[in-house]
């Protein structure tokens, strides 16, 4: 269970990227946060898994106020939760195996259990073939397909993926799309942010509408 | 690389400062005081004077030179002078103590209380020691030091200096690295172990080089002075680390490196 | 005119990027090149733009072999060329203005030609609010749109644009394609990397297909 | 900061050679030879001597010193032995002829030659100079200029590397921002120049702040060391730069500043 209430957030010296946010998101719901550039839907992710703090309001999530934990434990938050980051966030000195499997190293998870979970992930996006290149070696696509699979490697309860498909092709779109849709049924939240409306009128179980940091409209589909 | 050459510096100054100390030792170890007896003086007033010096525990070595000792070392010194000598009737120089100093003693209090008590003492009729020699030497060690700190501290400075900026640098070159592992969920202490262990790997191999390369300077700096032996060529002579120094410096390497890796990590990670 | 014969290109170490590629474009063409991710659309932008050469064949530009121009040379060609880069390529360091004017700067223009043209531009990406923000301040959208930018703002021969709308909403999509369409009228040849369907179907004049490096088709409507 | 320190090491080095050159210069001007004259030999023999040792420009002072200032001398330096002295019925000493060797004639086969020659020439007696103290210098000399130049090659090259390699790493910073230039037209003048001045600013940056910093410690330096004046301590005084080696320190900051990320560049640039 995800709960926000009357969250604003303001960057310095900006108008309100967020005002008055408040929605709550049922375990195991798929949602599609959707809305113009601009609109606030990375600043609403990155509130979700403490990359930012909101100037107001406050965040509970699985009855726990995620505001108040300390940084020192902001891990185990982290943890359980796969986030696909708009701008993919991978280590580029690392190749496309050892990105994934960080995930599951810093569960001090030991050799063979990573292999096999980890090609499994890469299987699911396709990537199996580069498992041994570096990003940098990878098409745009391709790398975001990484960023995907690192965020599902480690079974988390809860999935944030920030326009995770915005340089896939339809086609891959599409079976990213419904890989997600497995997981959610198998009892992952998923929350995913995205201004394709082809793939939400396709996937779309509930729908957010953000415009100008406010929420338009929540959608149930 | 710069932490190689940190610590080069870092053992040359302690190369440097070893030799400073080697020479400085040997120096006031020639510093001898010379108390003239009176002729009058008996075997018992000697012996009690010679008694109450030892006493002191001011000197490392008291000698008595008799007269006949007293001119055989004049004529040695000063051979010129012979002709002068033998136109004397009878041997000018008195007998005399001579007390050298010992080490640390050479500018204390106490040693100059002595001198001005035995001044006064009966039996003894003068004392000669050469006072400007001493301040000399005095103003000599003082430079030394003030040139030892002076460079020693520049050059621990530069060293901290120099290893804690490497390891912002790397820091801040992994900055992102970092940002993304704590995103990932990693705690603070899987993140920090691998730095840690890159500084302490790059103190210790730095301080392993510094010694090779000072190893090498001091094998190869005698072959560059040459066939200079004299007195001052053998005190100054360019000598090596003792082995507790070595390790001092592997260690304070590996120290440095972790002390520096960790000051910079905990200003980078926050918590 | 852009003239490609046969090129190949390899990665060192992989399969080919591009095999075979041989297609022409007219100047004031309005072509789209489209394809799975990892098929070869950046690959082949960059041989364009000499950022990589190809391993095998060659390109001519209005007469002009640009494999044989010498590195120092190489300039004028960019010059001629509005590059939008996949990955922005922003400096993180200027502000927005900056980023844009850095195109003008290079060519030697002075302070108020400047300020009147890349005001312009920015008006053009809507972004004219943004205008002293530094890029790392902006949404990924806004970022994308800097890079619209910078590639429009010194009326450029030609206008080679690396997924330009990837994280745009439809609306602005079609806002910026519009925008292209207008430059594009004014005689500029424009080739754009896409995998939106809809942009395509609705602006596309000349579409060329890759696959796997291969060019599957070229369609003229 | 670095760039700073470096050229403090270096400007400490100058400062240090500075004095040590000073040094040695006053040492080698106390380098007296005594030439005993036999009691025989008449006025002009000694005029011819002293002509023939004016000639040879080996030294820079003759004097003449005669028998009664001999004892004087004597009787100052030595007053314990005045008892000695009047014990004897005449004057022991020879009349000499005290030569100063000029500064760089001190160790030249020239002046050895001289010496030689001198030794067995008609109306000198003997020739007195200390051979040991000659030797010593000599060794001592060898020995700093050695330090200097191990030190100072030392200096200069961290110097150099630790500027390419700020300006390296500035410029690995920039590969982004580079890549980006180019791509979008820049010519590589327009991206190089702004680096070039970067560095030719810092270089000089680095030269003011040492120069400055430098100026603080010799003026703060004698008043650490205290009163000691002395004559070694007024010999090592620390004394500052000259105008002209202030300059040289500026003028080679932004040179260095300057070759350094010029280097760097075309390393990076390519062309
Ligand atoms: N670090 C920041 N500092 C200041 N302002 C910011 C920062 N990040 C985002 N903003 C501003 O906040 C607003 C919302 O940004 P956000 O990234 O949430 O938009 P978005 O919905 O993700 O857009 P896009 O679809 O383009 O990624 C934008 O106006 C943006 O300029
Ligand atoms: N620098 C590189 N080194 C090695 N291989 C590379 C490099 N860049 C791209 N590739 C490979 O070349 C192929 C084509 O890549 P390219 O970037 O051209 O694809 P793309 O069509 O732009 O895909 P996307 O739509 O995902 O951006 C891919 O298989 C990719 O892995
Ligand atoms: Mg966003
Ligand atoms: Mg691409």
């Amino acid at each position: 269970m995800i709960e926000l209430y009357h969250i604003w957030k303001k960057y310095q010296g900006n108008d309100w990227a967020l005002s008055d946010v408040s929605f709550f998101i049922n375990p195991g719901e798929f949602t599609f946060i959707t809305g113009p550039s601009g609109s606030g839907k990375s600043t609403l992710l990155k509130i979700l898994y403490r990359e930012l703090l909101p100037t107001e309001g406050q965040i509970v999530i699985d009855q726990r106020n995620i505001l108040k934990i300390p940084d020192n434990k902001l891990y185990e938050l982290r943890r359980s939760m796969g986030i696909v980051f708009q701008d993919f966030r991978l280590l580029f000195h690392k190749s496309v195996f050892e990105n994934v499997a960080v995930a599951l190293r810093i569960l001090g998870m030991t050799g063979k259990d990573i292999r096999t979970r980890v090609f499994n992930a890469l299987r699911m996006v396709s990537l199996q073939k580069k498992m041994w290149e570096l990003p940098s070696r990878l098409s745009y696509g391709e790398q975001q397909r990484v960023a995907i699979a690192r965020a599902i490697v480690n079974n988390p309860k809860i999935i944030l993926a920030d326009e995770p498909t915005g340089n896939l092709d339809i086609k891959l779109a599409f079976e990213i799309m419904s890989l997600f849709q497995e997981i959610n049924e198998k009892g992952t939240t998923v929350i995913i942010c995205t201004h394709d409306r082809e793939l939400i009128r396709y996937f779309g179980h509930s729908i957010l509408f953000l415009f100008k940091g406010r929420v338009l409209r929540k959608e149930q589909l | 690389m710069i932490i190689c050459l940190t610590f080069l510096t870092l053992g040359i100054f302690l190369a440097l400062s070893n030799n400073i100390k080697f020479l400085t030792r040997s120096v006031s170890d020639d510093q001898v005081i010379v108390f003239f007896l009176s002729e009058t003086s008996s075997m018992e007033t000697v012996a009690a004077i010679q008694k109450e010096m030892e006493d002191s525990r001011l000197f490392s070595r008291i000698r008595l030179v008799n007269r006949e000792e007293a001119l055989a070392a004049f004529k040695t010194k000063f051979p010129d002078l012979e002709s002068v000598l033998q136109n004397l009737n009878r041997n000018p120089f008195p007998s005399s103590l001579e007390a050298t100093f010992s080490r640390d003693s050479l500018n204390t209090a106490a040693g100059r209380d002595l001198v001005e008590r035995m001044r006064t003492r009966e039996g003894i009729s003068d004392i000669q020691y050469n006072r400007e020699w001493i301040e000399r030497m005095r103003t000599f060690d003082r430079l030394i030091r003030a040139v030892g700190f002076f460079l020693g501290g520049i050059l621990i400075f530069a060293s901290f200096f120099i290893i804690s900026n490497v390891i912002k640098l790397n820091v801040l070159a992994r900055k992102n690295e970092i940002a993304i592992l704590r995103l990932v969920g990693a705690t603070n202490w899987f993140i920090r172990i691998p730095f840690v262990m890159e500084g302490v790997f790059l103190g210790l191999l730095g301080g392993v080089l510094a010694v090779f390369l000072l190893w090498l300077v001091t094998a190869l700096f005698p072959l560059y002075l040459g066939s200079s032996p004299g007195v001052i060529g053998e005190l100054i002579q360019f000598r090596f680390l003792s082995v507790s120094q070595i390790l001092a410096l592997l260690v304070s390497g590996s120290l440095i490196g972790f002390l520096g890796s960790f000051s910079s990590l905990s200003k980078f990670l926050k918590i």
